[in-house]
């Protein structure tokens, strides 16, 4: 009914609006401006709950959705915090448990204390979404009203627990713990046994699937209104933008000096690009963009650019079932004839860097990691077509009429799978082929319509070579478990190391490297272990084995790397200045952050 | 009378079939689909920057109850649900129901078509008679001219190029969201205004994309009038040349009636092009991003709702017909 | 006309035209087609005498029906009328009056009533509104009387009158749709009234039943028919006068009993013989010859009939014969009037 | 020979979710048609007459009754025995205008029939071509200016010519000449009767004449009978002249009486009457005769009881109260 | 003897003995009648010559330039260059034989369904005509284009024959439709009860006697639905819901807009432009075509002066 009443009022209006002039957009240039920006975490919908846990809910990080600090992102500092809600966090020697105490001052837009309940309810929260034992939360202790500990579970190893602590959403007890029942953290307790007792795991079992099921109604709950411990606190949206206002309880209202947000919602980069150029946008975030539209944005003055590294690379991998990929020579020989410069001045112009080296992490990342004496032993891979042929020739592959015949005479065609949407990929795709193809390779790129598609056809092996992200993230662990994790059969079952051949097709091995490598050192390495390893170790005890895996991509190239991405963000100072951009782990955070940190003064109006 | 009503409630009871086999049809083609929304989720959750593990545990949580259930129990689970207007979970939209998504998705495609396809049948109607009635005058070649050109280039053709025309070249009107947001909703000269200039590029690319073949055909069914006989015996009985073009006017309005009711009907899948275009959020639009996510009960439920509204619209027209047309009149 | 005739003072000529309730005068009209004009009606000259009824007769594509559209001012395109008066009641030239004028005097001065095919009423409109629609497009006042009026013609015509008004067009029968179409062209009182091929599509017993109807109102009104056909059954036995039409011409006029009798021309001589009989001898009657006239038959240079004509001549084929008086008011186009045709 | 008995047919018209309804089109024809023999059938539109030629030569199937083609019953028939039987009956269609593809030209009409005689006469292509001028000849056609040229080139006159040498190239024994000469100019409609006379009494062609023009009729059959159809039903039947001079039926007297009079050259009869009554088809079968809603010589019996067809005079009418009225024109 | 009088002599005229190829002669004349027609002619073999001999004009794979990436138009390039410096112009010209092959198949496919289905439901009237009709109805409920997007997900449409099959799957209702009801009235008229009573086969009747008489009505939907095939599949491209590894018009739309910023910065803008105008010149030559081919299959307007 209600939905009927508001269609026949929308086709009134619109049936008016035939006969009416267009108005121009207001607010553009409205003297109290608003701050406006992309959301790029999850499409804005109108219909989804305002309920943090719902992927696409309308809760929106660092503006109304909260956590306990914010991780400046960085690869040399991954432990320094922006606080959130925590004024400050402490962390025993071993690792064991952290200590967390509040902002004092912290409240909810209704006015209400943040307390170290609602701490705790948002970690019952956590289990029942998986979030909590992805980082072996135990228990947890309320210590006083704004002062809590949480603990590792007995026996835990995991070295970033406080990291990952310090990250969890945190949401009104008094909204959600309705939602729990009494004995929640006693069905956690049970769900956390790991022992050997028949009963005991099958009690486990069922405690966890009571969670799950907790888990649904969470993500399925629906609040009526918005309560915020952030900076905003959602006004109004509809499908194109959200809209947020200053919520004077939060703990450091005095610093924001921004009155509203606009986010807006994006289906595909052009748009924000046609924001951008258009000076819509008071903060760009990262996008790939081509060259004309950087120029075209920086045309608009006031638009300025601010750069950072990311710890994303872009390669092309291989499945080494296919012939002949399999042959790590070839591999090596089309490292060869790729050009990646090239590749990446027409695919990622703006927002990418040609990589160095094939190490397995980016390139700014491997300056910190990787010794000159490590990196001496490493291929640069640098574009030289003689030296290719001449590993193919002595392959057995044959050069006849400028096409390259495989050893056992047939032709040889690849096909590089890329990803509808992903324009970099689609294009470096192109030059990949074209520069195969000029050295007598025939190669076309073959784009696939969706990245789910794309993933579940490369799990099941269907792609001899594709794009690939790698690295992902300053974490080491992250990073190489990008190559030797699933994709190449290693999978953490109940905290222990599985190996999956290739032949088990199901288990989503698409490289199919050998589980064991024999590096130039004389040093025979398996990387999945190593990397594995990484997992438990603390960063400044990675070293040494982020070293060996690196010398092993290098050495055995799974895939070859093409570019880094750098992370290219823009700021436009028309309505607002005193951007935070010369703190590097700031820009890695949502604008919600800066504002809270008290950067981003609106100008006075004209 | 009675016959009337056997005969409606044989069409919708035969309707209603229809949407279920449908139905079925959607919902088996659709497990074909290569790819799966499990996998597609994990990626979105990968690139928000969670750590695989981290991703791997939130998607069981989230789509631990999909595997579960066998396809033929899907399938009767899902039958029962349509036939209660229960359209199931949408997996993208976590947890929201799809009928819920889809009716939000609804009103704005209704707008923008709807308006369009009054916009584009009243001025192509308009033009079609005049060039029929002055065809062997230059102004009547210009609009067949124009309609034969405006029919052939397609919807997104047009799109791209008013789009680039007036929200690049000449940025005179906005992009994007369907309306401001800071504005308040409701009936305000601000907020109507903004839905307005929101609404126009789309509404504008629907209805030049559609007049074309509203021109053409009322041109054609014009001609046909002025070619029967009693437009020539009532030039020679006397009358009025006013009355005489209200019997032109009706007798060639007549075919075009079914082809109007039967486009409303049609116009939930009309869009989608725009809607992608122009980023508005309807129905084609929910379509494409539901097809990108693998979100299955969302895909077969706009799917669905597109062919009910064609299905609805078919009988509608079929018995409005019978009121509008006294010789189909029993 | 012959040269003796034109002596016969203006003022008989003008007492004739008094007497006529139309007087066409030197018609022509052009069907424009891409290979350029086509003459359709030539030189035509036609006058319907008050109270009486004339037939014209023709073969299909002979252009009688564009003759009598002629008449009434509406030509349709392609055709053009290029020349030519149409005297009303010795007054108003037809073709030059306004276009409102002219609209005024069809239907009401004059009626029209279309072959029983074609469907002559609005498919959407009841027979009923269809009245009303005719009344206030020629002013009545009173539109009540007018529908009582169109009432008792209905009756008249054997119909039920309260349902027809209250019909479609397709809720009635061909016979019926005719007699509508008879009554909307007398319901406002024309006193002239054409019929085109009027009763080409009824069956026997109807075409009987509305040529007696036509005769009696004819009588009771003492209306002016023209009535067009190409059944010279039907125009024998209903009309007084008869016009034998012939491509585009007139090639043989008179009372119809005298031209039925001793016809002079060898079209109508072949037609009268052509058309099998209930009496008579059987193997008297003989086909025409040749095929209707066509396109092509209109450009010819001499005499029209000249393809098919038993008895032509040379001279036949260059140049073209002219209406001349035979006998009374009974003309004739012919060089050779009173050869043997079996030569 | 062909012969009908008892032949009927009943149609249903539909209405979707509302009771059939039940048209009698035709009811309890019998007759026979000797080769070479001809046959006329008169009434007027929607009498059932054209329904019994298109039963006779198998494009309807009667209800009830059996059609006997040189003995053989051909309901009892295979499917393609019957064909080929039917082949011997042609319907010269009422319409040239639509009986004649317009995509064809008259070659390869004529040819699409002929191939198939050749197969199975095992004639090659040259007997094709001789048969198709042979035919055309027949008609009166000349093969050369006709060959090339599509239906729309033609006149009415041609075209009908045209159908009947096509019907003959399946070598038919009869032809069923519905109403063959409607469409055509009165100045060309002899011809067409004069050729089938010719083919019946030169070629042996028997001819089964569906009209309501009594002088076609006339001109056609003088020698032969005349069947007076009324709602499916033979009310008169005798021999041609006979029916015109004597007519019993007051239907037949009606229809003799509409013939227009060719003033100047005959007078009507004089006991001439004019029926203005419509033909309607009555929505429940009348108990009575079936001509009684419109006969002006009817009286209180005619309602309750119908009358049969009875032999009298030299011929058959079916009429409680049969009166000879000189109805028809005669010449001066 | 009383043979009729032939009408010999009656003509003043003789026609001209048509024989085989009279039908091409025909139809050239009906193209060159009108300039209109002629330009269209001219841009359909254009196209055609293009999807036959284009990926011949050029090495298999493009050359790129990257010193030229968007190049402005210019005689090198004329219709500017794309994000890696290939030519538009030979994009155009390499991916139109895709685009083509694929919109003529399924144009093909819609119209023999459309007009096999549309025949035989039509002429065997009964319960072939239920099923077909109600199959029939059933595909043109379901709004194609839509189900287009739906089955492009499911389909590889790598090869132009799947494509075109899916397009004719989806469209050919309207057709099947419409030849039915053409069939319906086609086998009432008396031409065809003649040839049946003449004995001949339902398949001539079908495909010689009606089929031609549908012919006009076909060729004319031949060169709509091969518009519309080209529309439906460059969409498709253009939306980016079907996987794909040519160079292809809907690509290239869908990289200009999604990826290249046409739609943002004018340097992009020839690339966007480039597929658009030979969409719009396809068009405008099917459009003006059109016009002929009522001409060329009706031997009345044919033969007519």
């Amino acid at each position: 009914m209600k939905l009927f009443k508001r269609l026949s009022i929308l086709s009134l209006i619109a049936l008016l609006g035939i006969t009416m002039t267009a108005c121009g957009d207001s607010g553009a240039n409205n003297s109290n401006a608003k701050f406006t920006t992309v959301y790029y975490y999850h499409p804005i919908s109108p219909g989804a709950p305002k309920n943090p846990y719902n992927t696409t809910g309308n809760s929106f990080t660092s503006f109304d959705k909260m956590q306990l600090a914010w991780s400046s992102g960085l690869a040399t500092d991954l432990n320094k915090f922006y606080p959130g809600l925590a004024k400050s966090w402490s962390e025993s020697p071993d690792g064991m448990k952290a200590t967390i105490e509040l902002q004092p001052k912290a409240k909810w837009s209704n006015g209400k204390s943040v307390t170290a309940d609602d701490v705790k309810t948002s970690m019952a929260i956590a289990f029942t979404q998986g979030t909590a034992q992805s980082f072996s939360l135990g228990s947890v202790k309320v210590l006083s009203d704004k002062k809590i500990e949480l603990s590792q579970v007995t026996g835990g190893t995991y070295k970033s627990f406080m990291h990952d602590a310090l990250q969890q959403t945190v949401v009104p007890s008094f909204q959600y713990g309705k939602l729990l029942p009494e004995n929640i953290w006693s069905v956690i307790d049970q769900s956390l046994y790991a022992g050997k007792d028949k009963a005991k795991a099958a009690q486990a079992k069922k405690a966890q699937d009571q969670l799950t099921k907790l888990g649904k109604s969470i993500t399925k709950f629906a609040p009526k209104t918005d309560i915020s411990a952030g900076p905003f606190v959602l006004k109004r949206l509809n499908p194109g933008e959200a809209y947020l206002v200053k919520n004077k309880y939060f703990y450091a209202a005095e610093k924001v000096k921004v009155n509203s947000v606009s986010l807006r919602n994006y289906t595909g980069n052009q748009q924000i690009w046609n924001y951008l150029i258009a000076g819509q946008l008071d903060a760009t975030p990262f996008t790939s963009m081509p060259k004309n539209i950087l120029t075209n944005a920086l045309n608009k003055k006031t638009n300025q650019k601010i750069t950072t590294p990311t710890y994303v690379a872009a390669s092309l991998a291989f499945n080494q079932k296919f012939d002949p990929y399999g042959n790590v020579n070839v591999r090596k020989a089309l490292a060869y004839v790729i050009d990646r410069e090239a590749v990446q001045k027409v695919a990622e112009p703006v927002v990418g860097k040609p990589a160095k080296y094939t190490d397995g992490i980016t390139d700014s990342a491997a300056a910190d990691w990787i010794d000159s004496s490590v990196r001496s032993k490493m291929d640069g891979y640098n574009h030289n077509l003689d030296k290719a042929a001449s590993i193919l020739e002595k392959e057995g592959f044959k050069k006849k009429n400028g096409k390259w015949l495989l050893p056992n005479g047939k032709p040889w065609n690849m096909n590089i799978y890329v990803v509808n949407g992903f324009s970099d990929w689609i294009q470096g795709g192109k030059v990949i082929s074209s520069q195969l193809t000029d050295f007598g390779i025939d190669a076309k790129p073959t784009i696939v319509s969706s990245f789910a598609q794309y993933q579940a056809d490369m799990a099941a092996q269907k792609y001899a070579v594709g794009f690939w992200l790698n690295s992902l993230s300053p974490n080491m662990y992250t990073a190489y478990a990008r190559i030797y994790g699933t994709p190449d059969g290693y999978n953490i079952l109940n905290g222990k190391l599985a190996y999956y051949d290739q032949k088990d097709k199901t288990k989503g091995n698409w490289i199919g490297l050998p589980e064991k490598l024999k590096l130039s050192t004389d040093e025979t390495v398996n990387p999945g272990k190593l990397t594995f390893q990484l997992n438990q170790l603390k960063p400044e005890q990675q070293k040494d084995i982020v070293q060996k895996l690196a010398l092993a991509t290098n050495e055995y190239v799974p895939m070859i790397e093409i570019w880094d991405y750098t992370h290219v963000q823009f700021v436009n100072t028309t309505r607002f200045d005193n951007f935070p951009v010369k703190d590097e782990g700031l820009m890695n955070n949502m604008p919600g952050v800066w504002m809270a940190m008290g950067y981003v003064t609106p100008k006075a109006s004209k | 009378m009675k016959n009337f009503l056997i005969r409606l409630v044989w069409r919708v009871f035969s309707g209603i079939l229809m949407v279920l086999v449908i139905a079925s049809l959607t919902f088996f083609l659709i497990r074909l689909m290569p790819g799966d929304p499990v996998s597609a989720q994990y990626n979105q959750l990968i690139m928000q920057g969670m750590t695989p593990v981290q991703a791997e545990n939130q998607v069981k949580v989230m789509y631990g109850f999909i595997p579960d259930e066998p396809v033929g129990e899907q399938f009767v689970n899902y039958i029962w649900g349509l036939l209660h207007f229960d359209f199931g979970q949408s997996i993208s939209y976590e947890g929201i129901g799809v009928s819920h998504i889809i009716l939000t998705a609804a009103p704005w495609t209704l707008i923008l078509v709807f308006t369009g396809l009054i916009a584009s049948f009243l001025v192509g109607v308009l033009a079609g008679v005049i060039s029929a009635i002055k065809r062997s005058s230059p102004t009547g070649t210009v609009l067949t001219v124009s309609g034969s050109l405006l029919h052939g280039v397609p919807q997104f053709v047009m799109g791209l190029l008013l789009a680039y025309l007036f929200t690049t070249l000449w940025p005179i009107l906005p992009f994007g969201a369907p309306y401001d947001s800071s504005i308040d909703p409701g009936f305000n000269g601000p907020f109507i205004s903004s839905l307005i200039s929101h609404a126009v590029l789309p509404v504008v690319t629907y209805a030049l994309s559609s007049y074309g073949g509203w021109l053409l055909t009322m041109k054609s069914s014009v001609i046909t009038v002025l070619g029967d006989d009693f437009i020539l015996a009532s030039e020679i009985r006397g009358l009025k040349s006013s009355t005489i073009i209200g019997y032109i006017a009706r007798n060639a309005i007549l075919p075009l009636f079914t082809l109007f009711t039967l486009s409303i009907g049609f116009m939930f899948g009309g869009s989608v092009f725009i809607e992608n275009i122009f980023d508005y959020p309807g129905l084609g639009n929910l379509l494409l991003k539901s097809i990108d996510t693998r979100d299955y009960p969302l895909m077969s439920g706009a799917f669905l709702l597109i062919t009910i509204a064609v299905i609805a619209a078919n009988i509608i027209t079929d018995f409005l017909y019978t009121f509008v047309d006294p010789r189909i009149r029993r | 006309m012959s040269d003796t005739s034109t002596v016969n003072t203006e003022n008989t000529f003008k007492d004739q035209e008094q007497k006529m309730a139309i007087s066409a005068r030197n018609i022509n009209v052009v069907y424009a087609t891409p290979t350029g004009d086509i003459p359709a009606v030539r030189n035509v000259d036609i006058d319907l005498p008050k109270g009486s009824i004339t037939g014209i007769i023709g073969e299909s594509g002979s252009g009688k029906s564009t003759l009598i559209m002629a008449i009434m001012n509406a030509v349709t395109k392609p055709g053009k009328i290029t020349s030519g008066s149409v005297l009303l009641n010795g007054e108003n030239d037809m073709l030059k009056l306004s276009s409102e004028k002219q609209r005024k005097i069809r239907g009401k001065e004059i009626g029209f009533v279309f072959q029983a095919a074609q469907n002559s009423l609005n498919p959407l409109r009841r027979i009923g509104q269809q009245i009303l629609d005719l009344g206030r497009a020629h002013e009545v006042n009173d539109l009540r009387k007018l529908i009582n009026y169109a009432k008792k013609l209905l009756i008249r015509l054997g119909l039920d009158a309260d349902r027809v008004l209250a019909s479609y067009q397709h809720e009635l029968s061909g016979g019926m749709r005719q007699r509508v179409g008879i009554m909307f062209s007398l319901v406002l009182n024309a006193n002239i009234v054409f019929l085109d091929e009027s009763t080409t599509a009824l069956d026997m017993l109807s075409q009987a039943s509305v040529l007696e109807i036509i005769r009696e109102l004819q009588r009771e009104k003492n209306l002016t028919i023209a009535f067009v056909s190409h059944d010279i059954g039907v125009i024998a036995d209903l009309s007084e006068r008869i016009e034998i039409f012939y491509a585009g011409e007139i090639v043989e006029e008179g009372k119809t009993s005298e031209v039925l009798a001793c016809p002079k021309h060898p079209y109508t001589k072949g037609l009268i013989k052509a058309i099998p009989k209930i009496s008579g001898d059987i193997d008297a009657a003989e086909p025409l010859k040749g095929s209707s006239p066509d396109y092509r038959t209109f450009k010819q240079k001499g005499c029209l009939f000249y393809d098919r004509c038993p008895i032509r001549t040379d001279s036949c084929r260059d140049s073209r014969p002219e209406l001349n008086i035979t006998n009374r008011d009974h003309k004739v186009a012919c060089f050779r009037v009173g050869a043997n045709d079996r030569d | 020979m062909i012969e009908i008995k008892n032949l009927q047919k009943f149609f249903q018209i539909k209405a979707k979710f509302s009771n059939h309804k039940t048209v009698h089109a035709v009811r309890n024809v019998n007759l026979t048609i000797p080769s070479g023999g001809a046959l006329c059938l008169i009434g007027e539109s929607g009498c059932g007459k054209t329904t019994i030629g298109r039963m006779l030569c198998g494009m309807e199937n009667p209800s009830s009754g059996s059609i006997i083609i040189d003995g053989q019953d051909i309901s009892k028939l295979k499917r393609g025995a019957r064909a080929k039987l039917l082949q011997k009956v042609q319907l010269i269609h009422q319409d040239p205008y639509q009986a004649l593809n317009p995509t064809h030209t008259i070659e390869q009409m004529m040819k699409a029939t002929l191939k198939k005689m050749a197969k199975q006469k095992k004639k090659d292509a040259d007997w094709i071509r001789q048969r198709m001028d042979e035919l055309l000849k027949l008609v009166g056609l000349d093969p050369e200016t006709i060959l090339f040229k599509y239906p729309h080139m033609l006149s009415g006159g041609q075209r009908q010519r045209v159908i009947i040498a096509r019907a003959l190239t399946v070598e038919p024994e009869m032809l069923i000449a519905d109403e063959v000469v409607s469409m055509i100019d009165v100045s060309l409609r002899l011809g067409i009767l004069k050729l089938l006379r010719y083919l019946r009494e030169r070629h042996n062609i028997s001819i089964l004449f569906i009209t309501h023009d009594i002088a076609s009729a006339r001109y056609l059959g003088n020698d032969t009978e005349l069947y007076v159809v009324y709602k499916g039903m033979v009310i008169e039947r005798g021999r041609t002249e006979l029916v015109i001079r004597r007519p019993q039926h007051p239907y037949t007297q009606a229809l003799l009486s509409a013939m227009p009079i060719l003033k100047g050259i005959e007078k009507p009869g004089k006991d001439r009457f004019v029926i203005t009554s419509q033909f309607r088809q009555s929505e429940e079968e009348p108990h009575g005769c079936l001509f009684a809603d419109r006969c002006p010589f009817k009286q209180s019996i005619c309602d309750e009881k119908r009358p049969e067809l009875i032999h009298s005079d030299d011929a058959y009418h079916a009429c409680f109260f049969p009166k000879v009225r000189q109805v028809a024109a005669e010449s001066i | 003897m009383t043979t009729p009088d032939t009408v010999k002599s009656v003509h003043t005229f003789t026609p001209k003995p048509y024989n085989g190829s009279s039908f091409w002669k025909a139809a050239w004349r009906s193209i060159t009648r009108k300039t209109s027609r002629i330009i269209g002619f001219a841009i359909i073999v254009l196209f055609t010559l293009m999807a036959i001999f284009g990926p011949y004009l050029y090495s298999s794979h493009l050359p790129i330039n990257t010193n030229a990436i968007y190049a402005p138009i210019s005689w090198k390039y004329p219709l500017g260059t794309d994000f890696e410096g290939t030519s538009n112009l030979a994009l155009i010209i390499t991916g139109a034989r895709y685009v083509l092959l694929a919109a003529a198949l399924g144009a093909l496919f819609t119209v023999i369904f459309g007009t096999v289905l549309g025949l035989i439901a039509g002429y065997f009237v009964g319960w072939s005509d239920s099923i077909i009709m109600r199959i029939t109805d059933f595909f043109l409920t379901i709004p194609s284009f839509p189900l287009l997007v739906v089955l492009s997900t499911v389909w590889n449409f790598g090869h132009p024959l799947a494509m075109g099959f899916i397009l004719g799957i989806t469209s050919w209702g309207g057709m099947a439709r419409a030849v039915r009801s053409q069939t319906l009235s086609l086998r009432e008229r008396g031409f065809v009860e003649a040839a049946r009573g003449l004995g001949l086969s339902p398949f001539h009747i079908l495909f010689r006697e009606i089929l031609p008489n549908v012919s006009s009505y076909i060729g004319m939907n031949l060169l709509t639905s091969i518009t519309g095939c080209i529309y439906a599949e460059v969409g498709l491209f253009f939306l980016g819901v079907v996987p794909f590894h040519v160079n292809n018009w809907g690509v290239m739309l869908n990289m200009a807009v999604f990826s290249a910023g046409a739609m943002s910065s004018p340097e992009a803008l020839p690339y966007l432009l480039s597929p658009l105008l030979a969409l719009l010149l396809l068009t405008l030559g099917i459009v003006l075509f059109l016009d002929a081919v009522d001409e060329m299959f009706n031997p009345r307007l044919r033969e007519d002066v």
